[in-house]
């Protein structure tokens, strides 16, 4: 998979927000590949950078405070980090779209649905105004909703409609790449379900590269190709998806999974992560993570681990990985 | 909609017979004899009486207030103790002069203060944002009548480029307008920066910016399609504060319109055209509050769904 | 907060005091004033009403109001500034500046006077209508959307004109019309509060309605007052202005801004330094209490931070 | 389709609130709506190109400073609608710019015995309606005007009238009357047709808004609150007196500095009553001339002489040692007056000069004060119309400040002036007045007995005989010389007793274009604008 050039490759980015008071390292050296029609789930707590990855992928990020301090994000191998405002929204929404979170609040109340996906369409397809309406309507139908509702407001809509028309949004130019940020957090646990299998068949359908970011590890198992674990503003893990859930390495990964509830062992006790996650203003030394680790020496507080691989496909940033750290995990869920 | 437009039409009605009883109260407490307008200075005594008891003047206060009531729903307002015409003429004679100023006013407060909102929004604490704001306090500060004599002065006596008085010509409106328009401008620019920077901050205009439909599109569409109701809030609101202020602005600038015409009247006591006046203009006031109501509708479809 | 305590015709038990405690005020002055440092304009402001009020307070050490504000020196009419009268003389020969000074105390005076007036009656009348609720809340309401139906300018334009321009009548005209904002801001906010939990303690321990509202509920809309206080402050100076000079207020001599803009109108061909400066005079003032104002609300309204 | 429907509902929209304007209007349909109406009409300019072939100058554009009340000459007295009226219509006698009284309307007027009076009138003279005019319309003109509560006071010494002939009438009179003439010449006894005035108001019409004379012009149109266009009358039925231009346009500008440089810029041709504080800028501007004249006017103070103040004589005479003249017409007319000691204004008939003139002097007036019983001063209201005249107010109050009287200056506009003042419940009241060519018109009002606190202007209220015996002798005589020896005793006895405290009389100005020329001034206000030309 190495020599096949991936969809979407992001290296080494580092996003901040310099504010007055000040600065918050959001992204810290973020590294990873989405080949053509894989998914990769971007896993990690509220805070841990999960989201400004994404914006930062779409050029999106609110500049002011936000900075792209350095890194590569290329679309089928061309950097897009250099692209001017104009370039990006040639991409925007035909070659990346992305899904937010809230569909609640993610729709402009006052044009119709029909208009705010057939805008999309004229952006970026020589249309008529005619055309574009029919392919609004056509992508309705094919989120699930009659395509008699174009000409509806948001609030006519539930929530799980409206999240279905911003998926029909962000899909209506066929893209590339796919960024869904937390698509179905906030909707019902039933209709959850249905958005996610609909997501799943329409990827299946136009062969997008797709990045899910979710606190939702059962979300990930079922549709994910690849996962990455972040913290604080790094990966910690990654590797496909079996090697996560079945081999994963990581104290936090082990915690982030200990704080399930697992139908299979339900007589275990939940082992949340005690303590919170680090101020990103003011970052710990060394591990990130060592304040919480159950695991931590003084070692950990020195240096910042690297990344090692265990397999082709799955690292880990941790100093117990590394050799000659002394640093022991012993005790927990990890193999 | 229609129904709605008909129950705040219904509405309307309790609050000009309040504001007709509020004002009326308040004109009975002026003092001077109407009978001595109407039959001047050298009227003699009889002749005083006379007109005191064919005019009902001497009746108790709530049979004339009642009187005035039946009067304004037969589309009379009483008689100018000047003038002896018709209230009702004499005001609508000027009226359409009052509404091109006071329409002039709103459209030069909308089309300057707008854009400046919505600049000084997505450029936050830049040399144009402190300007703006700056500018728009100080606009708030000024009374329009000072406003109105420095433009004066400047314009018309130091420039020439102006004319400074009467109507008639584009080249007349502008001088009022902008002063009368000025603080208006400054309150409009104000709460369209504010809810510019609470807008643009939603989730929807983030999607819009996803679509890469340019910068200038996800402004002028989604921002200001939900920028306008504060907006036109303000500006009904604002247009208020207006119509009092034309009642000196026309004298500034002797535009021959209600609101100089009410300060002559009040000047020469003349009591029907004062309470008139006032009557109209809170009658004009309403309706436009009820038009941005109604406008709302076709701004937001949520509460257009409230009016049905 | 002793005193009250002590007055108190009923019971607390030490919980509901604690409630109670909570809600007072004394932290809140300094955090208002916390927030308001932080605020540049709103320093400003309160800067140049510092600087005003205390021109008002000491405007008879700086010009004696007989001998220099009102007596005329038919030798010196309508001088342009000079050292000697830094902004220029009026036609009676009477310093301008001087005339500023002493206006800038009647303007205050005016302001805060009004304002007050409207305040308590406009406070008390909201802050019982929002507590009571029902009828009486329903028809108090009524009467003062139909006092808000009419523009303000014009409803004191209407009370001067009926009770005559004077001093006196001018405040009354803008009290009066400041009333229902007053009324309305109280209603509202205690419509929000009364249902509270400290509230529900007082009433609890058997509180009637008055001390209820006059101890608890007023003290609590303390925050919304002030801003809307120092608002219409801003205003009542301008419409003060504005009815004098259409000659609906203060009468000559005294040296009401805006009766100066008016006198000075018919100079304004020669000699413009007659109409800039009292209006300038207005401008910073009114520009100051905005500026208060502004900060205010930022300070004591957590949901209006950026 | 959805477009069409919110435009429907917007329609829909504008035309309901069209509609409550239109319920408030009533007869709409008589009216223009007001969204059609903004322009106001400018028809009747086409009559300026006319100029070439008539010879005449082109219609001359005049502003006042107040608009007209009425153009109805028996429901007025003022001079502002006065300076129309008098061009739309004649009187049986007129007053010429050298102050006789001669023919007009009435070909000849003569006392048949002490109390009849014939008057044969003038033939041939046509109403603008075409219309020959008779001794019926002069008898309804007549009749008309007595009943007016404005101006009927003028005729009162008219008992009865009878029409002879066609073109012959009779009066009866009180007694010989040298106020007859004056009245008959006032621009109030105006004569209307009968048959046009009546049929107009039998249809529940004003006169007003469709007003019919003999005049030199007739009436074309008026804009309320803006401006009024007469035009030259063709049949005019002396030549002596027809109008030399098109037409005249009244503009109404209320304030100074607009009306100024309304005609600094050209837009008007005329201004009367010019500002004094602009009279230096107009008199520098070559493209403009400021005439004066001596004016009738005369700005003064009306103590309540039978108030609880003001009815001792010393502090009257004290305080009118505190007027000081000089500051007074500095500060308020910057120069362009005289000071006056009179009760009447300078250039009007019956003005004298006293023979005790009290000039400023606040050490006699200190003394006065001792003399009347206030050694610590005392404290008085002064009642004031206009804003302009609060500026001598505050003269007087600042001099009487120094000797330890206060003076409260209350500003109160022209009816509550005359409720207070006319009612005698004032201290003291300041006005101003302009005399007509008839003293007694000004005497009568100001001193007769009959109307202290009968609402009208004996503001001075004295209730002492003297003014009143004076004034009966001045108008049971017809001698010009020994009528004035009268007025002259009353002056000095006003004079010496402080019942009026006058002030000065302000220089009469009216500014023009410089290529405008023949406008007849008068000093009574009542100019002629028939002859007036503008040169192009």
């Amino acid at each position: 998979m190495a020599h096949e050039i991936p969809e979407l490759k992001v290296e080494n980015l580092v996003v901040e927000y310099v504010t007055e008071d000040a600065v918050v390292h959001a992204v810290n050296d973020v590294s990873f590949e989405v080949p053509k029609g894989s998914t990769m789930g971007l896993v990690g707590e509220t805070g841990a950078g999960k989201t400004t990855t994404a914006l930062s992928i779409m050029k999106l990020l609110p500049d002011p405070p936000a900075k792209l301090v350095s890194g590569k994000i290329e679309f089928a191998g061309e950097d897009i980090v250099p692209y001017s405002e104009k370039q990006m929204d040639a991409l925007r929404g035909s070659t990346v779209s992305m899904v937010f979170q809230d569909p609640m609040t993610s729709l402009n109340p006052v044009l119709t649905v029909g208009d705010q996906i057939a805008e999309v369409i004229r952006r970026h397809q020589r249309v008529s105004k005619l055309e574009a309406r029919t392919k609004a309507k056509e992508m309705l139908e094919l989120v699930g909703i009659s395509g008699d509702r174009a000409g509806e407001y948001p609030h006519q809509f539930s929530g799980g409609m409206k999240q279905r028309v911003i998926i029909a949004i962000a899909l209506a130019c066929n893209p590339k790449i796919l960024i869904a940020d937390e698509p179905t957090t906030a909707l019902d646990v039933t209709i959850q379900a249905q958005v996610l299998s609909m997501m799943r068949d329409i990827k299946q359908k136009f062969d997008t590269a797709m990045i899910l970011i979710t606190h939702d590890l059962g979300v990930v198992a079922d549709i994910c190709d690849t996962v990455a674990i972040m913290y604080a503003g790094r990966i910690i893990e990654y590797g496909k998806i079996e090697e996560i859930f079945d081999d994963f390495k990581h104290p936090y990964t082990e915690g982030l999974f200990g704080s399930l509830p697992n139908l299979q062992k339900r007589h275990e006790k939940l082992k949340p992560i005690k303590g919170l996650m680090p101020d990103p203003s003011d970052l710990p030394t060394g591990c990130y993570f060592h304040p919480r680790c159950k695991y931590a020496t003084a070692e950990c507080a020195k240096r910042q681990p690297k990344k090692t691989y265990l397999s082709d496909t799955h690292y880990v940033e941790c100093l117990a990985y590394e050799e000659g750290t002394g640093v022991k995990i012993e005790g927990g869920d990890i193999k | 909609m229609h129904r709605y437009i008909l129950k705040r039409l219904v509405q309307l009605i309790p609050v000009i017979l309040g504001v007709v009883l509020i004002i009326f109260l308040i004109m009975d407490l002026t003092p001077g004899d109407p009978a001595r307008m109407v039959l001047g200075n050298m009227a003699s005594e009889e002749a005083i009486a006379a007109f005191r008891e064919e005019q009902g003047l001497n009746d108790p206060l709530p049979i004339r207030y009642l009187r005035y009531v039946f009067d304004m729903l037969r589309g009379s307002l009483g008689t100018s103790y000047r003038s002896s015409r018709p209230v009702i003429d004499e005001l609508l004679a000027r009226f359409p002069a009052t509404m091109q100023l006071a329409s002039a006013s709103i459209i030069f407060a909308l089309v300057i203060s707008v854009p400046i909102g919505i600049v000084s929004a997505l450029k936050q604490n830049s040399l144009f944002d402190t300007v703006g704001m700056v500018a728009a306090l100080l606009g708030i500060a000024m009374p329009a009548f000072w406003l109105g004599l420095i433009l004066i002065i400047s314009f018309s006596l130091k420039l020439d480029w102006l004319p400074s008085s009467g109507s008639g010509s584009f080249k007349h409106l502008i001088l009022p307008a902008v002063a009368n328009g000025v603080s208006c401008a400054a309150n409009i620019a104000r709460i369209t920066r504010s809810s510019m920077l609470e807008i643009i901050r939603q989730d929807y205009i983030r999607t819009a910016k996803s679509k890469g439909i340019g910068k200038m599109k996800v402004v002028l569409k989604h921002a200001m399609g939900n920028c306008w109701i504060p907006v036109i809030t303000v500006a009904g609101l604002q247009f208020g504060t207006m119509l009092g202020g034309t009642v000196i602005i026309e004298n500034v600038f002797a535009w021959n319109g209600v609101g100089d015409f009410l300060l002559k009247s009040i000047s020469a006591k003349d009591t029907p055209c004062v309470l008139g006046g006032i009557v109209m203009f809170t009658v004009v006031f309403s309706v436009v509050n009820l038009l941005v109501d109604i406008v709302y509708a076709f701004i937001d479809p949520r509460i257009k769904a409230q009016y049905q | 907060m002793k005193k009250e305590s002590k007055k108190n015709d009923f019971q607390l038990s030490p919980e509901e005091m604690e409630i109670l405690k909570k809600y007072k005020k004394r932290s809140f002055l300094a955090e208002t004033w916390r927030g308001l440092r932080k605020n540049k304009g709103a320093v400003i402001g309160l800067i140049i009403i510092a600087l005003i009020a205390f021109v008002a307070i000491f405007a008879d050490l700086l010009y004696d109001y007989e001998e220099v504000v009102i007596m005329p020196d038919y030798s010196a009419t309508l001088m342009s500034p000079s050292l000697e009268h830094p902004l220029g003389t009026d036609e009676f020969g009477r310093d301008v500046l001087a005339r500023i000074v002493h206006g800038a105390r009647l303007s205050m005076e005016i302001a805060l006077l009004s304002t007050a007036f409207s305040l308590s009656v406009g406070g008390i009348i909201g802050a019982y209508s929002g507590y009571l609720g029902g009828k009486f809340d329903a028809i108090v309401m009524r009467i003062m959307d139909i006092f808000l139906a009419i523009p303000n300018m014009l409803l004191a334009l209407a009370i001067v004109a009926a009770l005559g321009p004077n001093l006196f009548n001018l405040i009354l005209a803008i009290a009066i019309s400041d009333v229902p904002r007053f009324a309305r801001i109280l209603r509202s906010t205690v419509l929000s509060i009364k249902d509270s939990e400290y509230i529900e303690a007082s009433k609890a321990a058997g509180a009637r309605t008055t001390t209820i509202v006059f101890r608890e509920i007023i003290p609590n809309c303390i925050a919304p007052i002030i801003v809307q206080a120092s608002i219409v402050m801003a205003a009542a100076i301008i419409i003060a202005a504005s009815l004098s000079f259409i000659g609906l207020g203060v009468q000559p001599p005294a040296p009401e801004w805006g009766a100066m803009l008016s006198s000075g109108r018919s100079y304004m061909r020669e000699y413009n330094y007659l109409v800039l400066f009292p209006g300038l005079a207005i401008v910073i003032t009114v520009l100051a209490f905005n500026l208060l104002g502004d900060g205010l609300r930022d300070a004591l309204d957590p949901r209006l931070k950026r | 389709m959805k477009h069409l429907k919110k435009f429907m509902l917007l329609v829909l929209a504008a035309a309901l609130v069209l509609s409550t304007f239109a319920a408030c209007g009533g007869d709409v349909q008589e009216k223009p709506q007001p969204s059609t109406s903004q322009e106001p009409s400018t028809g009747t300019e086409s009559t300026g190109t006319e100029t070439e072939t008539t010879g005449l100058s082109r219609i001359v554009v005049i502003a006042q400073n107040n608009d007209l009340t009425t153009l109805d000459p028996h429901q007025h007295n003022d001079l502002i609608s006065g300076n129309v009226t008098r061009m739309l219509y004649d009187t049986l006698i007129r007053l010429n710019d050298k102050n006789e009284y001669v023919p007009c309307l009435a070909q000849s007027w003569e006392y048949l015995d002490k109390n009849t009076v014939e008057l044969k009138l003038t033939p041939d003279v046509q109403f603008h309606d075409g219309h020959v005019m008779t001794s019926e319309d002069v008898k309804y003109s007549l009749e008309r005007q007595k009943a007016s509560s404005f101006c009927g006071y003028l005729l009162d010494m008219i008992t009865a009238i009878e029409i002879v002939d066609e073109l012959t009438l009779k009066l009866t009179v009180v007694d010989e009357s040298a106020a007859l003439l004056s009245s008959l010449a006032h621009q109030c006894s105006s004569i209307l047709p009968k048959e046009y005035t009546e049929k107009l108001e039998g249809e529940g019409k004003a006169f007003s808004d469709a007003p019919c004379g003999t005049g030199p012009y007739k009436f074309d149109y008026w804009n309320i609150g803006d401006e009024c266009q007469i035009v030259r009358f063709e049949n005019y039925f002396d030549e002596a007196y027809a109008a030399k231009n098109e037409g005249l346009k009244f503009r109404y500008i209320a304030e100074d500095n607009s009306r100024v440089i309304a005609l600094e810029t050209g837009e008007v041709d005329m201004i009367l009553r010019v500002p004094s504080t602009s009279v230096a800028s107009l008199e520098g501007n070559s493209d403009v001339k400021v005439l004066r004249f001596e004016s009738c006017d005369l700005n003064y103070i009306s103590p309540n002489c039978s108030g609880p103040l003001f009815s001792n004589e010393k502090l009257r005479q004290a305080i009118a040692h505190c007027i000081d003249r000089d500051a007074m017409i500095q500060v308020q007319c910057n120069g362009n007056a005289v000071p006056n000691f009179a009760p009447i204004g300078i250039a009007a008939i019956g003005y004298s000069e006293p023979a005790t003139k009290r000039e400023y002097d606040l050490e006699k007036a200190k003394q006065l004060l001792v003399e009347a019983g206030y050694p610590d001063g005392f404290e008085f209201t002064l009642s004031v119309w206009g804003d302009l005249n609060a500026k001598s107010a505050q003269v007087l109050q600042a001099a009487c400040q120094q000797i330890g009287v206060k003076v409260n200056i209350e500003i109160l506009d022209n009816s509550s002036m005359v409720d207070k003042c006319g009612g005698a419940k004032h201290d003291a009241g300041m006005d101003n007045w302009t005399a007509n060519s008839e003293p007694d018109n000004t005497y009568r009002p100001w001193f007769s007995r009959e109307l202290i606190g009968a609402g009208g202007y004996n503001w001075s209220c004295y209730p002492g005989e003297e003014i009143e015996a004076l004034m009966e002798k001045a108008l049971s005589v017809t001698d010009p010389a020994e009528r004035q020896s009268y007025y002259t005793q009353i002056n000095d006895f006003v004079a010496e007793h402080a019942v009026v405290w006058p002030l000065f009389s302000a220089q009469g100005m009216v500014a023009t274009r410089s290529n405008v020329d023949g406008i007849q001034l008068y000093p009574t206000m009542m100019h002629l604008f028939q002859f007036v030309t503008v040169a192009e």
